[in-house]
């Protein structure tokens, strides 16, 4: 149950570990602040228990001094305390304009955040969204980028359709120790010079709705060479190679943010999962059932208020129709029949 | 009902009394910059200070409602205190909003979206 | 005029005198009835959530999960917390330690207190304001209501936007009252240097529900129309600006912050004395520190929104002014340390809540520099440490000081006695639960688990189910402390008029105080805490 | 004036004059104003960030508005002070009648003041001239959120015609009260509260008149 106390100790903090300079010296920062205020703590807290118990009541009528007031103390406990807030103020701020000082020379990634999935767009138009893997498990967004290389992401919540509402989110990175919110209609910026390897993960960290706590993506920071041999490789598009009809159905489910929503494990998420979907009995709120078939998948894609799964409810989901193609719709039904 | 000593510092309000007259002298005011407000704004043109203009005759008609006819002139301090609060609270929560929106970069993408 | 002798709580009788009544003391415990039923509520649904936290994976779907935080947090600020000690304690002992027969306007002092209930009522019907047939509906948002979260067409938030309308303007006609009442009411002799600190405390609160109250009602008016009408003033897709909308909402709610502090601060100060029997130390620079954080307090709204996408400069220009407040705040407690200095210490429940004031909320409070720092709190900013931040400010701050004052006066409200060890007791399951539900949030926090999370990663897992066990050991705690209150109604000894031969005006009459207060209205010669 | 004769009221009894008791209830008021003054300002400054940032669509919706209806009203509402003030004034002066009588054109002005709203908001409505979303009158070249312009003229204006409403109630209440004689030279109290809300409506109106119809 303890296991936090050594990686504590590793640390000094119990922050996860720095990953980037930046973050170190956050780390400092928070190691100075801890130790100030430890001494405050001490000298407060302690002081008040010595006094409580040194001046217990002893008799029903203890005399005690008459003393009002003391200017030079009053300067003093007012002074320090200032003093020590405005040190950690200006560190604070310096630490700030370093991680708000964008460089020129940055990798430029874009970012959108969806209900409930984050996306990242590289410049040569590769763009990264959650996946499922072989054995049918989510894998979430994975952004690659290369060590000790500026990082500038330019991040905007969007859409899934035009009639959906987009919501703030936040993007946050605890090792890195950054995190911006993403705004609909505007660019926001977030910049990190990442000095460690490994994958680290991704929060979103403005209450975005069901699946805020599920809307999770990892970073992955690579060495150079293997960052430009990603770049001309096709480990993510999948690009060149004949898909069959359910895998065109997988990368559909990703790129319309169903993985958002529904699961392939069997666990209800926002919507229900796609496990066993196929051909099984569906029960509705108002109590009627239907057999889950093409049609009713075409459906429920283009117009999913009509028939409202059972314990779910409408309008989570938004009508995908003139969005999601014939074409797609044909290979996501194929893709859910495969997921048993 | 007993009738006792309380501390008077503050509770003696003079009921100030203005004359008939000067209620009419202020309401003639009051008129008379209603039109000048719409003879600079419609009439003629000073651009950007329209604006300035405007809020110039806004402000000195407030201050005859608020001296004359709700009889802040004369009345006791305080009153004059908290209606004066009043606007410079409105005014720090403008210049707070401002300070942000005035001071915001924009951020720009390179990347064709 | 009254008979004398005979106290406030005899009399007419009958739930429909008390519901009309026009004495502050009733209006009082009326405030003390409902708080603490919409405590008990909003505590149900801290422990829900707790339970809901106490593994990885979950038991409520994510829907309910935000549907039961955004109710506990809503229900905890607006409708315990904010009305708590000015409008039960403030309500009770103002005008009592004014030397005053009643607040100035008694008849807005009831119309306030039914402006509440109305708030409640309308904040309890956005249960049944669903999107869905046979779905429970309510609010999802987080008690910050966030746009444009909050406003893709919600009719449960327009119910809510209402509710806390109406609850505010509650809190904005108590301030008036408030206002008036230090202003005019006084006793003969009784200056604006010799009020007790806990008057010098609601009065500065009083400013604030008076100046940052409204804000807050425009912001929810124009949530409520944005919903109806789609206005756009806060839609991005309409040309708004969302974080515009967070201006507006943290120009009223960081004063509601200190809103909420100040009067504990204040009662914190007049138990502190009493228990010591000692003069306070540094009475001016207790109350003008109680008016400077009021003050302050308007300028540093934008701590909260260091991330959110406001400039750069504006957030600096807020962390800085955000540090000025920790110095008030810090001679508040280096001048309760003085006080207690060379004192006669009795360890009675009050005194016992007050000194656990002093430990938690100095921790809260340095937190808070924690997060007024820039670079740390964009780590911190929505994890966990602010959630440990704020419930050690709001839970073990405030809470602890209303517990405190609720035992220090019940002699005085009720004429009764309470038992002993059975407030102790109370106490230290609080005090104890207290620090195991909330402290491992701060690690949770620094770890950057973030908050309003209804599930997490199995990482987090060891020290939520601490924070989860420790919850139960609040609920315990209160429930003992509930006991109490009742024992002490049905068996409590009678109590004397001075039982703490406290020094302040509301001692010098009989327990329970008659109808007017005083037999006859005091004139004052001198501070108020004059132990010599 | 610590007297206390007037024929139907008591000074409450914890306060320990009629003069007491009027300077606080006054000091009541003027603290309830300035709350609405904060609740009016969020709106003014949401207008003016707003027409900061979208010029275009503050100048294109204002051409809409027809500033005779608005100068019109402004006359309205300054007679109404007017005769608000003479209201009390009269009263402080026992003459019943002719308080009676200003109150009465007070809440006739007031009614006027709200029938052209009616009108002016009939002819919005008609035209589609409607806030945010609803907006389906005719856009301008090169303005996409027009409707965010009606949605601050709505909101003013409706925030600011419910207070009219509600001022015209509470000028009942002490129209009636003053017709059966409650009111004399020392004790007035609620007409004068009363009045310094109604004239704060109408300082409301002397800022909403400039910003929505003359500069924009
Ligand atoms: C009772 C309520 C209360 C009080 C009193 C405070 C007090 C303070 N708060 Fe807190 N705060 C909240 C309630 C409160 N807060 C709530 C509810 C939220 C979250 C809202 C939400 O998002 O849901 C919040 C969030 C919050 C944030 C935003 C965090 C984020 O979301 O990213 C910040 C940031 O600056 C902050 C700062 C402070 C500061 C600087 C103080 C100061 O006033 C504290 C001053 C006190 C001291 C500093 C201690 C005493 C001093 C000494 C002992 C001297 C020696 C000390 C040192 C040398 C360090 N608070
Ligand atoms: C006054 C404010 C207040 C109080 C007292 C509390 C009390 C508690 N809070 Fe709460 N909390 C908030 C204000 C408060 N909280 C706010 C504002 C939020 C943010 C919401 C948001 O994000 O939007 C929040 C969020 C919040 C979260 C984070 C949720 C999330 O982000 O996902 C958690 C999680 O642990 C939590 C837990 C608790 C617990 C265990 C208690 C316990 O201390 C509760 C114990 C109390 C009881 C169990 C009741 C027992 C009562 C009686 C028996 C009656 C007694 C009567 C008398 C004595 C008269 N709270
Ligand atoms: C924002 C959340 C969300 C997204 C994104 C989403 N769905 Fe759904 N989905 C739901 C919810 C909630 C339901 C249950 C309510 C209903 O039946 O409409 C649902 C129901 C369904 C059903 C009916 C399942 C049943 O059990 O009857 C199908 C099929 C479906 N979705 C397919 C899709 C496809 C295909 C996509 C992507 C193109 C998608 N969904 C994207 C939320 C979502
Ligand atoms: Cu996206 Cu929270
Ligand atoms: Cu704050």
């Amino acid at each position: 149950m303890f296991w936090f106390v050594p990686m504590a100790k590793a640390n000094n903090t119990f922050m996860p570990p720095a990953a980037s300079e930046v973050a170190q010296q956050v780390s400092s920062l928070y190691a100075f602040m801890l130790i100030t205020s430890a001494i405050s703590f001490v000298i407060l807290i302690g002081g008040m228990l010595y006094f409580v118990y040194k001046y217990k009541r002893k008799t029903a009528n203890d005399k005690t001094p008459y003393i009002s007031h003391n200017h030079t103390l009053e300067f003093i406990w007012s002074f320090i305390p200032f003093v020590v807030f405005m040190v950690c103020f200006a560190w604070g701020a310096y630490i700030y304009m370093e991680m708000r000082d964008f460089k020129e020379n940055a990798l430029e990634i874009n970012v959108y955040g969806k209900k409930w999935v984050w996306e990242f767009e590289y410049k040569d138009g590769r763009r990264i969204t959650p996946t499922v893997d072989e054995a049918g498990q989510a894998v979430p967004s994975t952004m690659v980028v290369p060590i000790n290389k500026p990082v500038k992401l330019i991040m905007t919540s969007a859409k899934i359709t035009p009639e959906d509402k987009a919501v703030l989110h936040s993007f946050y990175v605890p090792a890195l120790r950054v995190k911006q919110d993403v705004i609909p209609g505007r660019f926001s910026a977030l910049g990190f010079t990442a000095n460690k390897l490994g994958n680290f993960q991704v929060f979103c960290a403005e209450f975005c709705g069901t699946g805020h706590s599920m809307m999770m993506a990892k970073i992955k920071v690579v060495t150079q060479e293997e960052f430009d041999k990603w770049v001309l490789g096709d480990e993510s598009g999948g690009g060149g190679k004949e898909l069959t009809l359910a895998d065109k159905g997988r990368q559909a489910y990703a790129k319309w943010a169903c993985i958002g929503c529904h699961t392939l494990d069997g666990k209800p998420s926002t919507g229900p999962t796609w496990k066993g979907l196929y051909g099984s009995t569906r029960t509705f709120n108002d109590g009627t059932t239907a057999v889950a078939n093409e049609d009713y998948i075409r459906e429920s894609v283009w117009d999913p208020n009509k028939h409202i799964a059972k314990g779910f409810e409408p309008n989570k989901m938004p009508a995908f129709k003139g969005m999601v193609s014939e074409e797609e719709l044909a290979a996501l039904i194929e893709f859910i029949k495969t997921v048993k | 009902m007993a009738h006792h000593q309380q501390n008077h510092v503050e509770n003696h309000a003079e009921h100030h009394e203005i004359p008939l007259s000067t209620h009419l002298k202020v309401f003639a005011a009051l008129i008379g910059f209603t039109v000048l407000t719409v003879v600079t704004a419609k009439g003629m043109h000073f651009g950007a200070f329209n604006w300035v203009v405007a809020f110039t005759i806004a402000t000195a008609k407030a201050f005859l409602v608020l001296a004359f006819f709700m009889h802040l002139k004369g009345d006791q301090r305080i009153f004059k205190y908290i209606i004066a609060s009043s606007f410079f609270f409105v005014f720090l929560l403008f210049f707070f909003c401002v300070l942000d929106l005035l001071t915001r970069i924009p951020v720009t993408s390179t990347l064709p979206l | 005029m009254a008979g004398t002798g005979e106290s406030y709580l005899q009399g007419e009788r009958g739930i429909w005198s008390w519901l009309t009544s026009l004495d502050h003391k009733r209006i009082g415990l009326l405030y003390f009835f409902s708080v603490s039923f919409f405590f008990l509520l909003g505590g149900i649904f801290a422990l829900l959530v707790r339970l809901e936290l106490f593994s990885s994976g979950g038991l409520f779907p994510a829907d309910l999960y935000n549907k039961l935080m955004t109710y506990h947090g809503a229900m905890m600020v607006f409708f315990v917390i904010i009305p708590g000690i000015p409008a039960i304690l403030g309500n009770f002992f103002l005008p009592l330690q004014i030397g005053a027969k009643d607040v100035a306007f008694p008849r807005v002092n009831l119309m306030s207190w039914y402006c509440l209930m109305g708030g409640f009522i309308l904040a309890a019907s956005t249960l049944l304001l669903g999107r869905g047939d046979g779905w429970i509906g309510g609010v999802d948002t987080g008690w910050t209501f966030y746009t444009p979260y909050s406003i893709s067409f919600k009719p449960a938030v327009i119910l809510m936007a209402f509710a806390v309308f109406v609850a505010g303007f509650s809190s904005i006609l108590t301030g008036v009252n408030f206002v008036a009442t230090v202003h005019r009411l006084r006793a003969p002799g009784m200056t604006m240097h010799r009020i007790p600190l806990f008057v010098w405390a609601i009065y500065s609160t009083a400013i604030l529900q008076v100046l940052a109250t409204p804000v807050l009602g425009i912001t929810v008016l124009l949530l409520a129309m944005e919903n109806i009408f789609n206005i756009g003033i806060f839609d991005p897709d309409l040309g708004g600006d969302p974080v515009l909308f967070q201006h507006f909402f943290w120009f009223y709610s960081h004063p509601a912050v200190y809103i909420m502090v100040l009067p504990a601060m204040g009662v914190i100060s007049e138990v502190i004395t009493t228990f010591s029997r000692k003069t306070i130390f540094g009475y001016t620079a207790i109350a003008y520190s109680s008016v400077a954080i009021a003050a302050i307090s308007f300028l540093v709204w934008g701590h909260h929104m260091f991330t959110s996408g406001q400039s750069e400069i504006a957030g600096i220009t807020f962390s800085v002014i955000t540090m000025l407040v920790g110095v008030p705040t810090a001679i508040k407690l280096f001048n309760w340390l003085a006080t207690l200095y060379g004192g006669s210490i009795q360890f009675v429940s009050p005194m016992l809540y007050t000194l656990g004031f002093m430990f938690i909320f100095t921790i809260g409070g340095i937190t808070g520099i924690y997060l007024a720092t820039l670079a740390t709190d964009i780590h911190f900013h929505d994890t966990y440490f602010v959630v440990a931040h704020f419930h050690y400010v709001m839970v073990g701050g405030t809470l602890m000081a209303i517990m405190a004052g609720l035992y220090y006066w019940m002699p005085k409200m009720i004429g009764k006695m309470y038992n002993e060890s059975l407030a102790r007791l109370s106490f230290v399951f609080i005090f104890i639960g207290f620090n195991v539900t909330f402290f491992p949030q701060f690690i949770l926090g620094n770890m950057g688990m973030p908050r309003r999370y209804h599930d997490y990663l199995p990482a987090y897992e060891s020290l939520n189910r601490i924070s989860t066990i420790g919850s139960w050991l609040i609920a315990f705690g209160f429930v003992i402390a509930l006991y109490s209150i009742i024992d002490a109604v049905i068996n409590g000894s009678k109590a004397p008029m001075n039982p703490w031969g406290a020094k302040t005006l509301e001692w010098t009459t009989q327990s329970p105080p008659p109808h007017e207060n005083f037999e006859k209205t005091p004139t004052v010669t001198a501070g108020p805490y004059e132990y010599r | 004036m610590s007297t206390d004769k007037s024929p139907g009221h008591h000074t409450a009894h914890h306060y320990n004059s009629a003069e007491h008791e009027y300077s606080t209830s006054k000091e009541g008021v003027w603290l309830f104003l300035t709350s609405e003054i904060l609740m009016f300002g969020g709106l003014f400054v949401g207008y003016i960030i707003y027409s900061n940032i979208y010029p275009q669509v503050f100048h294109e919706g204002a051409k809409h508005l027809d500033w005779r209806l608005g100068a019109l009203n402004t006359i309205v509402l300054l007679t109404s002070s007017l005769t608000m003030v003479l209201g009390i004034y009269y009263c402080q002066h026992n003459d019943r009648k002719k308080a009676v009588l200003n109150l009465a054109i007070t809440i006739l002005c007031g009614a006027t003041f709200m029938v052209v709203k009616y009108f002016e908001y009939s002819h919005k409505i008609h035209e589609g001239l409607l806030p945010g979303m609803w907006y389906h009158g005719p856009v301008p070249e090169g303005v996409s959120n027009i409707g965010l312009y009606y949605s601050f003229y709505f909101m003013m204006t409706g925030l600011h015609g419910i207070h009219v409403l509600g001022g015209m109630g509470l000028i009942l209440w002490v129209l009636l009260r003053a017709q059966k004689g409650e009111f004399n030279s020392s004790y007035y109290t609620p007409v004068e509260g009363v009045g310094l809300f109604w004239h704060l409506v109408d300082l409301v109106w002397i800022f909403l008149f400039p910003l929505l119809y003359l500069v924009g």
